[in-house]
């Protein structure tokens, strides 16, 4: 699978210095965990009570924050362990050591553009393509990398966007868009969605379409709303939380796919179709700093419980 | 005989417009109230007199005043501006045809002096230098420079305020003024000097004027005709101040106007007003027996020395006089002169403290007019009945 | 609507976080408001007994007021880092303004014929704020703090951006907690708010000395001291 | 996958940028034009349109209550109401009724500053001395004139101090609008607290306050302008 | 001869502590003024009487007032109280020890009328039970009652609050009284009122008393010394009010006391202080001859003629005088009466209106107790020098 292939490059990278960290430090246990993470990951299944079924962590002391706090907070050494994403920029800049998930408790959150079915069959085929081709070179290093960009360089998405696609030769000009009803994108209100928003526009733009970019509508109900409500034909979600917080899905999927044929089958069923996954995830994961992982000899959630004593 | 400030029903007026004012059988009863502010009052004012109500606190004074440019309405009765019912009129437009003299005076702060006197005549619509040179004229009226017309009124004095405001409510030449105790909040010493200006201003206007009141010494002094006034309103009586105090109408009015009513009854009149002594005189260097003669026939016992330019010297007690001809040394010294326009009151009190004796009277260059003594005065009193 | 509905059935249901939330925000409330109270009010009633700085005292809770708290907050975290002290620390910066102009105004208002014949009686300087001066400014003062508070647990609520702990938490997660649990965390922020505008007014009418209820103060007066009333007694 | 993506160099921010520094100049110019500038202009739309409004309603209700002295109580009650309503909390609480648009916004800005200005224009209006009142009615104004010359010119002060109190107010409150519409310095400042960049915390809500400073100045020299008699007055 | 308000220093008083003041050299110069308020004011005031300051505005009467209990503190000389000089005192104590009213009074609207006048007991750490004993006292001092000390001086009448206002400068029985226009902010009848009562309340307490007023009249009335002040505190005249009316210093204090100064005087003394006429009677039925013979011998027109109850009846002419027994018939009606306590301005008054004869005076239980005529009441004014 796609998704585990991604997590094991992120920790990859983290794996060997931890091994060399591992060589000559021998790991100290850790106390009391001080975790922080936004406040609802206190209750819901991939947060402490998937941690404690699946792991055995309990000893935890929770510091609720907002999303974009995680890393000020471990840089202030407010935390130990700090719930993140897989693609956040941040992880890019080599502080970080992203704890690798085998038991699988966040998930899988890989995007699928969510288009409107009528707006699709209008649009003609060529429309698919399209988005379908810029999906599949979104792996999680790609999407990192983007995010770093423009959280921690402060490039423009539509500057990253572009050069991504000119890199990856998706703006070679078509003119498949020729005379096609014009169509609303809509993104959600944080930098990836920035992201990904300028991608499928600038991408569908080259091929002629015409394509209004409507950015940071709004969370994932209101986007949802917009959509059924025809304020915008598209956008792009995670299929762990479309199957959530659309479908009001909750199960945990052993894989990828279930959750993805299961999103797919719900909207059907609702007028709207989930459009290919990329190959990157954003899932919460958990990242410590090097300094602590290399301490504790930390690479997985389980280091993390072991060393915790748990 | 007429009174001191009798000034102001004399001579031609440069405005023509003065209305009579007319009360008749007036009732006000307040929504709510018990009794009735005022209950049946009646009273007529002259065109171009001065009217002053006056009475203790409460008895009615400013709802009188304001039933007749009818800030409040009356409820019973009627009053007449020049024989018409004030009733009959639009309130705002008869209020611009009435000049209203508050006691806080309620000059506008957000208007220059200018401003605030060309209220009325803006309302009236006149146009621009018709208005400033109203304002102009105005401002020398009421005696404040020009240069005040561009100040504002937290800039002024008490009593500048107080001008403005009459001036202000003088704007449109109105036929009738009403002022509610205007000098009310203002100390002894100022008081006076403003009630005298209004009295010098009445003498040029000659408006028909309400003047409120609640101290009996300035009703006297500023009215024509005074109303005195008690509990609900009743008329107690009106007279000329003259009346008043001569025969007050029963004990409320007795008292109202003090025990000393007789000495207050002087202020009304002056020197001038009455017949001097004369011949009671000695020339430096005429016979003794001559002067002696002459005090004699007069019933004096004393002269006075005069010199060639008429001069008074000194008093001159007929036993003083021995065969030698008058001689200045032969004079006392005079304690003090009055001028014709000495008030009696003043006059008495310059006789009593001399020990009763003539008081000397010198015109304006000095020259001997005559002699004043007690039964002079209190003959005035007498005969102005 | 049914909106509300659900946010209701969202407080339902979630009374224990929401609970929690409460207990957190009153805690930063109350911390940022103790300590701006030991700053503001001996200033304010200091420099009104001296009758010096006025404009600065009266002018200083319209800047206050121009201090967006969202701004705040934010260069608070760019400053202090993130979390409760952060936060108490802009709440501070917000509450102190409105309760020392009020202080100031009220002591410097107070009828200066009072204070005179209080000097005249021989009173010490410290008599006349005690026996006179505070009791006579104790209601205007009082409304600068009941404004403070209001102000203070309203802002909190934005706390919760900041990385500190609030019924804000709720609000500005709309990911998490869907619009219902806004809505729910929303009214029940509202609802805190107005029981202690209500507690305090109270306490506010319970501080008046009973020869002052009679006459009713203006709210505001013209003239320079409007700023400073009206601000005191707004937000 | 044997098409791996190829990932370009996207280019680097400045190292001030990169470890997030306290403030970067060369961010700012970079981004005054497409992101400051912007938020500034939206700011001062959110704001102006707001305050307008609001003294139009307000000057309805204090005229009205003016007129007919009941009014004022319940109007006061309703808009402490609203004003005690945490912001955050009041645009959530919209959000259903009128979605996540500008209009939410501007309600809730709005019912901030009718508590504000209608209280210090009913105070300006029945501040009016009775006396001067009376001497307007004597020399016959009809009423409509006398709200116009003499009311009005003299509840001015009080007015414009409210509109500065309600203008710094609203300034203030509209970064708080992020949380509906994505417009005005609000946004900035968001997206920065998410990001934890500093550099944008600080300018954006060094604008926010420098706005609501400069509004507060341009008020008061209105204010001046409108009523040189209170100059002398105090003098 | 002894004054009117004389009652000030006769008879023992119920308290002790009366203090003696001395202004000695005193200058005060205002920070930042170019020239000094006061410049060199010198005088003294003997224990337990009354002086009042009186003058233009702007004169030092406030500022002069307000270094004795050192609201503000001299630039130069000395003021002694009770030969020690205030200086050496500390302020809030010396302030204790000094009753002061301020004209707006300045009670304290959030205490009750009885705390209000406590402040200075309370200060003083009086007990709790000799505190409210001593308000009580104070309110029927003041004439208030009881009940009013629950009240707050919101709910007081102006003149209520002035009496509140004295009592509370009383309460600690302090030797020195400093009042500052007192009664400035009053309307004259109720002033005239509040006057009476201090001066009751003065005969009762006997305090050194400093008051302020810019009235002459009240100054008249009030005072046993008068300090008349002009611009920078200079003291134009310092004398009682009798001497200050009987000789004026110079012209300034002349038009400050007014041109009827001699009329004024007359109000300080009544009918009591001088010696009347008597024997002027006849009763009814005596032969006329006797009557006659007793008119002449007194070189006086006419009796009074009185009935076997010694009550007067009227005035008999000589004229009227023939062969009978003289009978009621004979007899005109009194215009007036007087009684031993009015005054003799009032007197003067009386004779004049009724044209210069001997106005009748009558005891309490209406026997006739004398005559007055002009040259007595003259005669007095002589003799008061
Ligand atoms: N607006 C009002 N409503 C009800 N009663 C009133 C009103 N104005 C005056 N009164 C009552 O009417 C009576 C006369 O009042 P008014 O003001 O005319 O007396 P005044 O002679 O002017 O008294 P002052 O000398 O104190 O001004 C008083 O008893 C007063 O209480
Ligand atoms: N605090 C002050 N600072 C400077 N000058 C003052 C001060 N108080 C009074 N003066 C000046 O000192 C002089 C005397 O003032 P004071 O108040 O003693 O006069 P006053 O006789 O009491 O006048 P009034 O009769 O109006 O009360 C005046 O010229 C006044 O301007
Ligand atoms: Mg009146
Ligand atoms: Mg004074």
């Amino acid at each position: 699978g796609g998704s585990s292939s991604d997590t094991n490059t992120t920790t990859g990278a983290s794996a060997d210095t931890s091994t060399s960290a591992g060589s000559d430090t021998t790991a100290t246990p850790v106390g009391q965990i001080r975790l922080g993470a936004p406040p609802e990951f206190r209750n819901r299944p991939t947060g402490l009570p998937g941690l404690r079924a699946k792991y055995g962590i309990t000893d935890v002391q929770f510091s609720p924050l907002t999303i974009g706090l995680q890393y000020q907070a471990l840089d202030d050494g407010k935390i130990d362990v700090a719930d993140v994403f897989t693609t956040d920029g941040q992880l890019q800049s080599g502080k970080y050591v992203v704890l690798t998930d085998p038991r699988n408790v966040f998930g899988f959150q890989n995007l699928t553009p969510v288009v409107s079915t009528r707006v699709l069959d209008a649009e003609g085929p060529q429309f698919e393509t399209t988005i379908n081709d810029v999906s599949s070179k979104l792996t999680t290093e790609a999407m990192q990398r983007m995010n770093a960009a423009v959280v921690l360089d402060k490039q423009q998405p539509a500057d990253v966007a572009r050069a991504f696609l000119d890199a990856n030769g998706l703006l070679r000009a078509g003119t498949a868009g020729a005379g096609k009803p014009e169509i609303t994108l809509g993104t959600k209100n944080f930098p990836e969605q920035f992201i990904l928003g300028q991608l499928y526009a600038q991408a569908l733009e080259a091929q002629g379409y015409r394509v209004t970019l409507k950015q940071n509508i709004g969370s994932t109900e209101i986007a949802d709303r917009a959509l059924r409500a025809g304020q915008i034909d598209m956008y792009p979600e995670y299929i762990g939380i479309f199957n959530s917080t659309v479908a009001g899905d909750t199960r945990t999927f052993a894989t990828k796919k279930e959750a993805y044929d299961a999103g797919k089958a719900f909207a059907e069923r609702h007028g709207f179709t989930l459009l290919d996954l990329t190959p990157f995830t954003d899932t919460d994961a958990l990242a410590v700093t090097r300094a602590y992982a290399a301490q504790h000899g930390l690479r997985s959630v389980g280091d993390l419980a072991s060393a915790s004593g748990q | 005989m007429t009174s001191a400030n009798s000034a102001q029903t004399e001579g031609p007026s440069p405005y023509p417009s003065a209305a009579s004012l007319e009360f008749q059988h007036v009732g006000k009863r307040y929504p709510g109230a018990v009794r009735a502010a005022i209950e049946d009052l009646s009273f007529e004012v002259p065109a171009g007199e001065i009217c002053v109500l006056v009475g203790p606190s409460g008895c009615g004074k400013t709802t009188a005043m304001r039933l007749v440019n009818r800030m409040i309405d009356l409820t019973a009765g009627d009053i007449l501006l020049d024989g018409v019912s004030v009733t009959r009129r639009k309130p705002a437009e008869l209020r611009r045809e009435i000049g209203y003299v508050i006691q806080q005076i309620g000059l506008f702060p957000h208007q220059t002096i200018a401003q605030n006197i060309a209220t009325v005549p803006k309302l009236l619509g006149w146009d621009k230098q018709r208005t400033t040179a109203r304002v102009q004229e105005l401002l020398t009226l009421v005696s404040l420079d020009a240069e005040m017309g561009e100040r504002y009124p937290g800039e002024l004095s008490g009593g500048q305020r107080q001008r403005v405001g009459v001036a202000r409510a003088l704007a449109a030449d109105p036929p009738l003024m009403l002022m509610d105790e205007p000098f009310g909040a203002i100390d002894p010493i100022n008081r006076a000097r403003l009630q005298d200006e209004l009295l010098r201003l009445q003498a040029e206007i000659r408006k028909t004027i309400v003047f409120v009141t609640h101290d009996i010494d300035e009703a006297i002094k500023m009215g024509d005709r005074i109303a005195i006034m008690r509990e609900g309103g009743h008329l107690a009586q009106y007279a000329t101040p003259d009346v008043l105090l001569a025969d007050p109408a029963d004990e409320f009015v007795a008292r109202f106007v003090g025990a000393d009513r007789g000495l207050k009854r002087l202020t009304l009149s002056a020197i001038k007003d009455i017949q001097l002594l004369d011949g009671l005189t000695a020339r430096v260097g005429e016979p003794a027996a001559e002067a002696r003669e002459r005090a004699a026939r007069h019933g004096s016992d004393e002269l006075v020395l005069i010199d060639g330019g008429e001069q008074p010297i000194g008093r001159l007690p007929v036993a003083r006089l021995d065969g030698k001809p008058v001689a200045v040394e032969d004079a006392e010294p005079l304690a003090a002169t009055a001028r014709r326009q000495t008030s009696l009151h003043d006059a008495l009190s310059l006789v009593v403290a001399d020990g009763n004796r003539p008081l000397v009277v010198v015109d304006d260059d000095g020259r001997l007019a005559g002699l004043v003594d007690l039964k002079l005065i209190s003959d005035a009193l007498q005969t102005r009945r | 609507m049914n909106d509300f509905i659900d946010a209701f059935k969202f407080i339902g249901d979630n009374a224990s976080l929401l609970w929690h939330l409460t207990l957190d925000h009153l805690a930063l409330a109350g911390a940022a408001m103790g300590i701006s109270l030991l700053i503001a009010i001996p200033l304010g009633v200091w420099l009104g007994h001296l009758h010096r700085g006025s404009f600065a005292a009266i002018n200083i809770s319209n800047i206050g007021r121009a201090l967006p708290s969202l701004a705040l907050i934010s260069i608070g975290v760019a400053l202090l880092g993130i979390g409760f002290v952060n936060v108490m620390v802009a709440l501070i910066v917000l509450a102190v303004p409105p309760m020392l102009t009020n202080a100031y105004v009220a002591i410097d208002g107070v009828d200066r014929d009072a204070v005179e014949a209080a000097r005249g009686m021989g009173m010490r300087g410290s008599e006349v704020l005690w026996r006179v001066e505070l009791p006579l400014a104790l209601p205007l003062i009082f409304a600068g703090i009941r404004t403070a508070v209001v102000y203070v647990i309203a802002t909190a609520t934005l706390g919760s951006v900041a990385g500190a702990n609030t019924l804000g938490n709720v609000i500005v997660d709309q990911a998490t907690y869907r619009l219902p649990g806004v809505i729910g965390a929303a009214i029940c922020v509202a609802a805190l708010a107005l029981v202690f505008e209500l507690l305090f007014a109270g306490l506010q009418r319970l501080v008046t000395p009973r020869g002052l209820r009679s006459r009713r103060r203006a709210p505001a007066e013209v003239g320079p001291a409007v700023v400073g009333t009206a601000a005191a007694e707004s937000m | 996958m044997a098409s791996g993506p190829v990932i370009p160099d996207f280019g680097r921010g400045s190292s001030c940028v990169r470890d997030n520094g306290l403030f970067c100049w060369g961010w700012v110019k970079q981004n005054w034009s497409d992101t400051l500038q912007p938020a500034l202009l939206q700011h001062i739309l959110l704001t102006a349109v707001a305050v307008v409004i609001g003294t139009a309603i307000a000057f309805t209700l204090a005229l009205a209550a003016h007129r007919r002295g009941w009014i004022a109580t319940p109007v006061v009650l309703v808009t402490g109401l609203l004003y005690t309503i945490p912001s955050l909390a009041l645009f959530q609480l919209l959000v259903p009724l009128t979605g996540l648009t500008r209009t939410t916004a501007e309600i809730a800005l709005v019912s901030y500053t009718l508590l504000i200005l209608f209280r210090n224009m009913l105070a300006g209006l029945s501040g009016v001395p009775g006396e001067v009142k009376d001497a307007a009615r004597g020399m016959g104004m009809t009423e409509r004139q006398l709200l116009w010359k003499v009311e009005l010119p003299l509840a001015l002060p009080a007015v414009v101090a409210g509109l500065r109190i309600a203008t710094v107010t609203v300034i203030s409150l509209a970064t708080v609008a992020v949380f509906v519409v994505d417009e005005g310095l609000g946004a900035p400042i968001y997206s920065a607290l998410q990001q934890t960049f500093k550099t944008e915390m600080i300018a954006a809500g060094a604008l926010c306050v420098a706005l609501a400073l400069l509004a507060d100045f341009l008020l008061v020299l209105l204010q001046r302008a409108l009523s040189p008699w209170m100059r002398v007055a105090r003098a």
